[in-house]
């Protein structure tokens, strides 16, 4: 018994967003954090377009509402990359490198610089 | 009719799934390039076999778009791989 | 279906739309205009806008009504409500008068002068601020979940640039930090969004109040949408962002992050726990939430504590400031439970939220003015800087003083009104985390002044003289924080200021001082009356040695805690807890 | 008419999806990054170029059928640019990792 | 049989998912990424959303993925450095939880009630007050006209903030790194063919949104795109922040939405509330002001910081 395509398509969705989750927290490289997210954000779209499909009626092939916030939440991720790739670029042109480790412990002996 | 059209996208996504081998062996960034090549003009296919099968309008434009920005990311990203400047 | 429009839009409606976009409108033409005229479009703006949000507290507060706007006449579940309540009304005058005295303190930091050519800071300044004072107005205003999603981005896109404005190194990488790690948030907010469509097919407030049952996803949204915002709002232990990228930013950033931005998401938790889910959270739930914040007030004081740094003590003092936030839950949880009105929760932890973003905002100046002036920011070296620069001294401590919760302050009366409901709902150990609060914030403000007022061996040079302007709107700021108990006191119910000026209530004020004192020589990194006289008693060295001790593995504790994969970990526990915490409760 | 058209359709389609497994195959099996780009490019070309007419009978508007043959006019445009881009870098030796 | 294709699709989502997650070379992780976008694609059009794939397909694989490859070609030379990669037991930990959380959500999905809930009714009783045809360009741009203003002026901070991040030496400058090419080369061939091709497929996408899947962002995503190829290709290069003329062109759309939505208010409507008979008339005269606009936003999001001088 094969399992239909919105509970298919849900399943993969929840697996998406296990994967990005995952990557966003090993990955030490903030490009890789970026992609990770971009992981994530696909599972959580991929969610809403499931619960669309599901509220399919009234002659359209899923429910307007979430497909239209959809739309919305997919151009913000995008310009949220955007800023991020931009503050990646940026601090790499300034340190030369890229990890956002923070520097040391705050306060006890190493505050000041 | 809509069987053969859907087994035939099925197919055509398990031909360049394997494909994604060469991505996976690499070696050189240049088989890796292919690969996402083949897998943009299989995915265009696919797309359009199963748009036609089940009949949902507007998928034509949906790969209409994915062509155009195909293109776009190919070149973005073979310039970024490559270096080249032709 | 515009028909039935005039039934809900109030007369008045159009100035929340109005509070929104006014700031929106101001940034079109700033960018337009650009170079020093970004500056003059910022001010009309903030002009507008300031009195646009007094126009809506005299509706709201003062006549006691609330404005209701539909846009475009649509009404939910299809459309997009905005509403404002007291809470709203007394938020966004709080925000316009924190952004005017910002504007008027950086006037100066970020003015272009004329005939120069556009500069990077000014402009980007300017048009910043707008936008993340109309991000917090939509927060606000908006009864719908996902319009507050967009909301939150439009804070969090327009405040990590201003975390490195200056462009320096670490700046940047801590604008990075904060940026991934509030983009995490606003995925784990906008999943629990979605969630709740599915179940309700609507993602209005009042509506999903309406509906909502304590089920499976439910839950599992409300311990998303939780934690999203926690993780935005850095409240311990999710505030690996904060400490760096508040402390780096230039002083007037600074203060509009701390004072303003971090309000904007706690608000949205404010909303979800007491508007939209409170059938369905739990008081065992909402306490947890509290000992997130119990968490956060005893180790955000203690770390500030050991600070060597000015402004990263002021910064981990932010991080105590979030947990008195958070304090307010359990209680509203308790008093609904309990079947009474949640006002006097609402009340405190709005004054709470008031009362911090005037005093942080004012702290932060007034350190950004020593900074500038001393220039550097060492709290060890300080000596003399009370003499040469008092005003900002004066506006440090009195910021400092309501911080603490002293009377008249706002969080005096915030805790009056906190203390007269615990009774009720038996959460007697949270007021034992809020007085140990009061000691510890005392502590570190009695550091500080305790230095800056030793006398320097040769008269302190200035390498700059501290914007008279500059002082004299951070002093401002303290003040209406400082002075807020006495407004509070004639317009929310129950909280008043009988009491603070009898014997036994300046008694209780000294006492707080006095702990202060034992607090900085307990715990304090460097102390200023050190190496000074005869030594002090063997059994004080010892008692000292402990306590240094707890300070420095509190820092360390701290410092693995802020450690990226830990705090991620963290904040994915922390959502399972919250759900798991809930679905036992019901 | 009907019957004809379907015999087409089936034929080009096929025909297509072996054109696929042959760039695959090539992708896989050919030895070096030139003679692999060679193969590719019949994957590319005909492959997608043959279910484009096999799916052109199925269409109701003549405006759909134009719009397929740009979708793979645009792909056949971009593989041209790819494959002289990848073939020139590689001649250069620039793509060893 | 639609099943058995689904079943393909998600098996090769995931693990081109896990695969982007886990491999070692950051540009291997942009190349899996682009590939595991294109598929995705086919996953919408499974669901029937054909505007979210339109948007996906333009947005989350076409830009977002030259933008994480410009952005690995800049960072090649980026060693993982100073002990950051994560010990076993973080890995371990990390997978847990999140696994824990993506096995909740599973549950939550399958708990969803039946019948599910919607709205679909509720925007076809209403879709003939906005004039449109296109229930999600209802939505957009009436029921919900707020968000879409709202989003054109995030898309707006986000420029400041990048264009914030500028170092002070190149402020007024271009951003990007200058592309010189062959003029008679292959990529500047492209760059004069492919243009006008894209700019008639934006116009029609936009076109086709009143009543069909289509609409601005899809449209200026096309432009957007185009514009960027054009400036791979050596032909244009960026234009500097400082120039009015850009500055007048991403701020035009969302001031034409307010200036139209204020005409709501005014009319004794509501803001952003569409003047009866006008409905339709004044969607397309705001969709075709914000395409262009947000095609530039989005241009120079993609563009990035300042870097050069002017």
């Amino acid at each position: 018994m094969m399992p239909d395509t919105t509970t298919l398509l849900g399943l993969c969705a929840a697996a998406l967003v296990g994967l990005g989750l995952y990557g966003l927290i090993v990955h030490p490289q903030p490009l890789r954090k970026i992609l990770a997210f971009n992981i994530l954000g696909n599972g959580i779209f991929m969610i809403c377009a499931v619960i669309a499909r599901r509220g399919a009626g009234a002659g359209f092939g899923g429910d307007p509402v979430p497909q239209a916030l959809l739309i919305t939440a997919i151009v913000v991720a995008f310009a949220a990359s955007a800023l991020a790739v931009a503050t990646l670029l940026r601090l790499h042109g300034e340190t030369g490198d890229t990890s956002i480790a923070p520097e040391a412990p705050a306060g006890g002996k190493t505050g000041g610089h | 009719m809509r069987e053969f059209l859907l087994g035939a996208a099925g197919f055509v996504l398990l031909m360049v799934a394997l494909g994604w081998i060469r991505i996976l062996r690499g070696p050189a960034k240049a088989d890796r390039m292919m690969a996402a090549q083949l897998f943009g003009t299989g995915g265009i296919a696919a797309l359009l076999l199963l748009g036609l099968a089940t009949g949902i309008p507007g998928v034509v434009d949906v790969a209409l778009v994915l062509a155009v920005l195909a293109v776009f990311a190919s070149i973005a990203f073979v310039k970024a791989g490559t270096g080249e400047g032709a | 279906m515009t028909a039935g429009l005039q039934d809900i839009t109030t007369p008045g409606g159009l100035l929340l739309v109005l509070a929104v976009l006014l700031p929106v409108i101001g940034l079109l033409a700033g960018l337009v205009l650009g170079g020093r005229h970004a500056r003059s479009a910022a001010l009309v703006t903030i002009a507008a806008g300031l009195a646009v949000a007094l126009a809506v507290a005299d509706a709201v507060l003062v006549s006691g009504g609330t404005l209701v706007y539909l846009m475009g006449g649509w009404a939910p579940p299809l459309g997009v409500l905005l509403r404002a309540d007291g809470l709203s009304a007394a938020m966004m005058l709080a925000a316009a008068v924190v952004v005017a005295g910002i504007a008027v303190y950086a006037g100066r930091d970020f003015g272009t002068a004329r005939g120069e050519p556009e500069s990077r800071r000014s402009l980007a300044f300017w048009l910043l601020l707008l936008a993340v004072w109309s991000g917090l107005n939509l927060v606000f205003v908006t009864r719908d979940l996902f319009t507050g999603y967009v909301a939150l981005e439009m804070l969090t896109f327009a405040a990590v640039p201003l975390v490195c404005l200056d462009g320096k190194g670490e700046t940047i990488r801590a604008a990075l930090r904060y940026l991934l790690f509030a983009l995490a948030g606003s995925m784990l907010y906008l999943l629990g969004v979605f969630l709740l469509y599915g179940m309700y097919g609507t993602v209005d407030m009042a509506l999903l109040a309406e509906r909502a049952g304590p089920d499976v996803t439910t839950i599992a949204a409300i311990a998303l949408l939780t934690l999203g915002l926690a993780a935005k709002t850095a409240l311990f232990p999710l505030h690996l962002w904060l400490p760096p990228a508040h402390s780096g930013a230039p002083p007037a950033a600074s203060a509009i992050l701390s004072g303003l931005v971090v309000k904007g998401s706690w608000f949205l938790v404010v909303r979800i726990w007491l508007d939209v889910f409170p059938g369905v959270v739990t008081v065992t739930s909402a306490e947890l939430l509290a000992a997130f914040g119990a968490a956060a007030i005893l180790a955000g004081n203690l770390v500030a504590l050991r600070q060597q740094r000015l402004k990263l003590l002021v910064a981990y003092s932010t991080v105590a400031q979030i947990g008195y936030l958070f304090v307010m839950f359990p209680l509203a949880a308790g008093l609904t439970a309990a079947g009474l009105d949640d006002a006097p929760a609402r009340s405190a932890g709005l004054l709470q939220a008031v009362s911090h973003a005037l005093a942080k905002a004012a702290m932060f100046m007034a350190a950004g003015l020593i900074y500038k002036s001393v220039g550097h920011d060492r709290i060890a070296e300080l000596a003399g800087s009370a003499r040469a620069m008092p005003l900002t001294l004066l506006t440090f401590a009195l910021a400092g003083i309501a911080l603490m919760g002293l009377p008249p302050g706002g969080a005096y009366a915030a805790k009056k009104l906190f203390f007269d409901s615990t009774a009720a709902t038996g959460l007697g150990w949270l007021e034992v985390v809020l007085n140990a609060g009061a000691f510890l914030t005392a502590g570190y403000t009695v550091l500080v002044l305790a230095h800056a007022l030793r006398p320097a061996g040769a008269l302190l040079k200035l390498e700059s003289r501290p914007s008279r302007v500059g002082e004299l709107s951070a002093l401002a700021l303290a003040l209406a924080s400082l002075l807020l108990g006495c407004a509070a006191a004639d317009m929310i119910p129950g909280a008043s200021l009988a009491g603070a000026f009898t014997p036994a209530g300046i008694l209780s004020a000294l006492l707080i001082l006095a702990g202060g004192v034992a607090i900085a020589g307990a715990f304090g990194l460097q102390l200023p009356w050190a190496g000074r006289g005869g030594g002090p008693a063997a059994a004080l060295v010892a008692l000292r040695r402990l306590t240094v001790a707890v300070g420095v593995l509190v820092v360390r504790a701290d410092g693995a805690l802020r450690q990226w994969p830990v705090a991620t970990t963290t904040l994915l526990l922390a959502a399972l807890a919250f759900a798991a915490v809930i679905a036992a409760g019901t | 008419m009907s019957a004809i058209a379907d015999i087409l359709s089936v034929a080009a389609i096929v025909g297509g999806a072996f054109f696929f497994m042959a760039g695959t195959v090539g992708l896989l099996r050919f030895p070096d990054t030139l003679t692999r780009l060679h193969a590719l490019t019949k994957a590319d070309n005909l492959g997608l170029g043959l279910i484009v007419l096999g799916l052109i009978p199925r269409l109701d508007s003549a405006f759909d059928a134009a719009k397929l043959v740009v979708i793979w006019l645009l792909v056949l445009l971009a593989s041209a640019v790819v494959s002289q881009l990848v073939a020139r870098a590689a001649r250069r030796g620039g793509l060893q990792q | 049989m639609i099943e058995a294709l689904n079943l393909i699709l998600v098996t090769m989502i995931l693990g081109l998912a896990a695969w982007t997650i886990v491999v070692r070379d950051t540009f291997a992780a942009t190349v899996g990424f682009l590939v595991y976008g294109l598929l995705l694609a086919l996953a919408w059009v499974s669901l029937r959303a054909i505007d979210v794939a339109l948007t996906e397909v333009a947005i989350g694989a076409g830009l977002t993925g030259a933008l994480l490859i410009g952005a690995a070609s800049r960072l090649k030379q980026v060693v993982t450095a100073r002990g950051d990669e994560p010990g076993m037991l973080t890995r371990l930990m990390a997978g847990l939880v999140s696994a824990a959380v993506a096995g909740g959500l599973a549950a939550c999905i399958l708990a969803l009630p039946e019948p599910a809930p919607t709205l679909a009714e509720a925007v076809a009783a209403n879709l003939g007050a906005t004039g449109v045809g296109n229930p999600i360009t209802g939505v957009l741009m009436a029921f919900r006209a707020l968000d879409t203003l709202l989003e054109a002026t995030v898309l707006l901070f986000a420029v400041v903030g990048v264009w914030s991040l500028a170092p002070d030496r190149a402020w007024g400058g271009r951003a990007g790194p200058a592309h010189r090419s062959d003029p008679n080369g292959i990529l500047a061939y492209l760059g004069r063919v492919l243009p006008p091709i894209g700019i008639v497929i934006a116009i029609y996408i936009l076109w086709v949104g009143a009543d069909d899947p289509g609409g601005k962002f899809q449209g200026a995503t096309i432009l957007a795109a185009m514009w960027t190829l054009v400036i791979m290709a050596g032909l244009v290069d960026v234009p500097p922040v400082s120039r009015t003329s850009l500055r007048l062109a991403l701020v035009a759309g969302p001031a034409v939405f307010i200036a139209l939505g204020a005409v709501g208010a005014a009319a004794g409507g509501a803001f952003l509330a569409w003047p009866a008979g006008l409905e339709k008339a004044l969607i397309v005269v705001v969709e075709v002001a914000l395409m262009p606009s947000l095609a530039v936003t989005l241009g120079l999001l993609l563009a990035g910081a300042p870097g050069r001088p002017a």
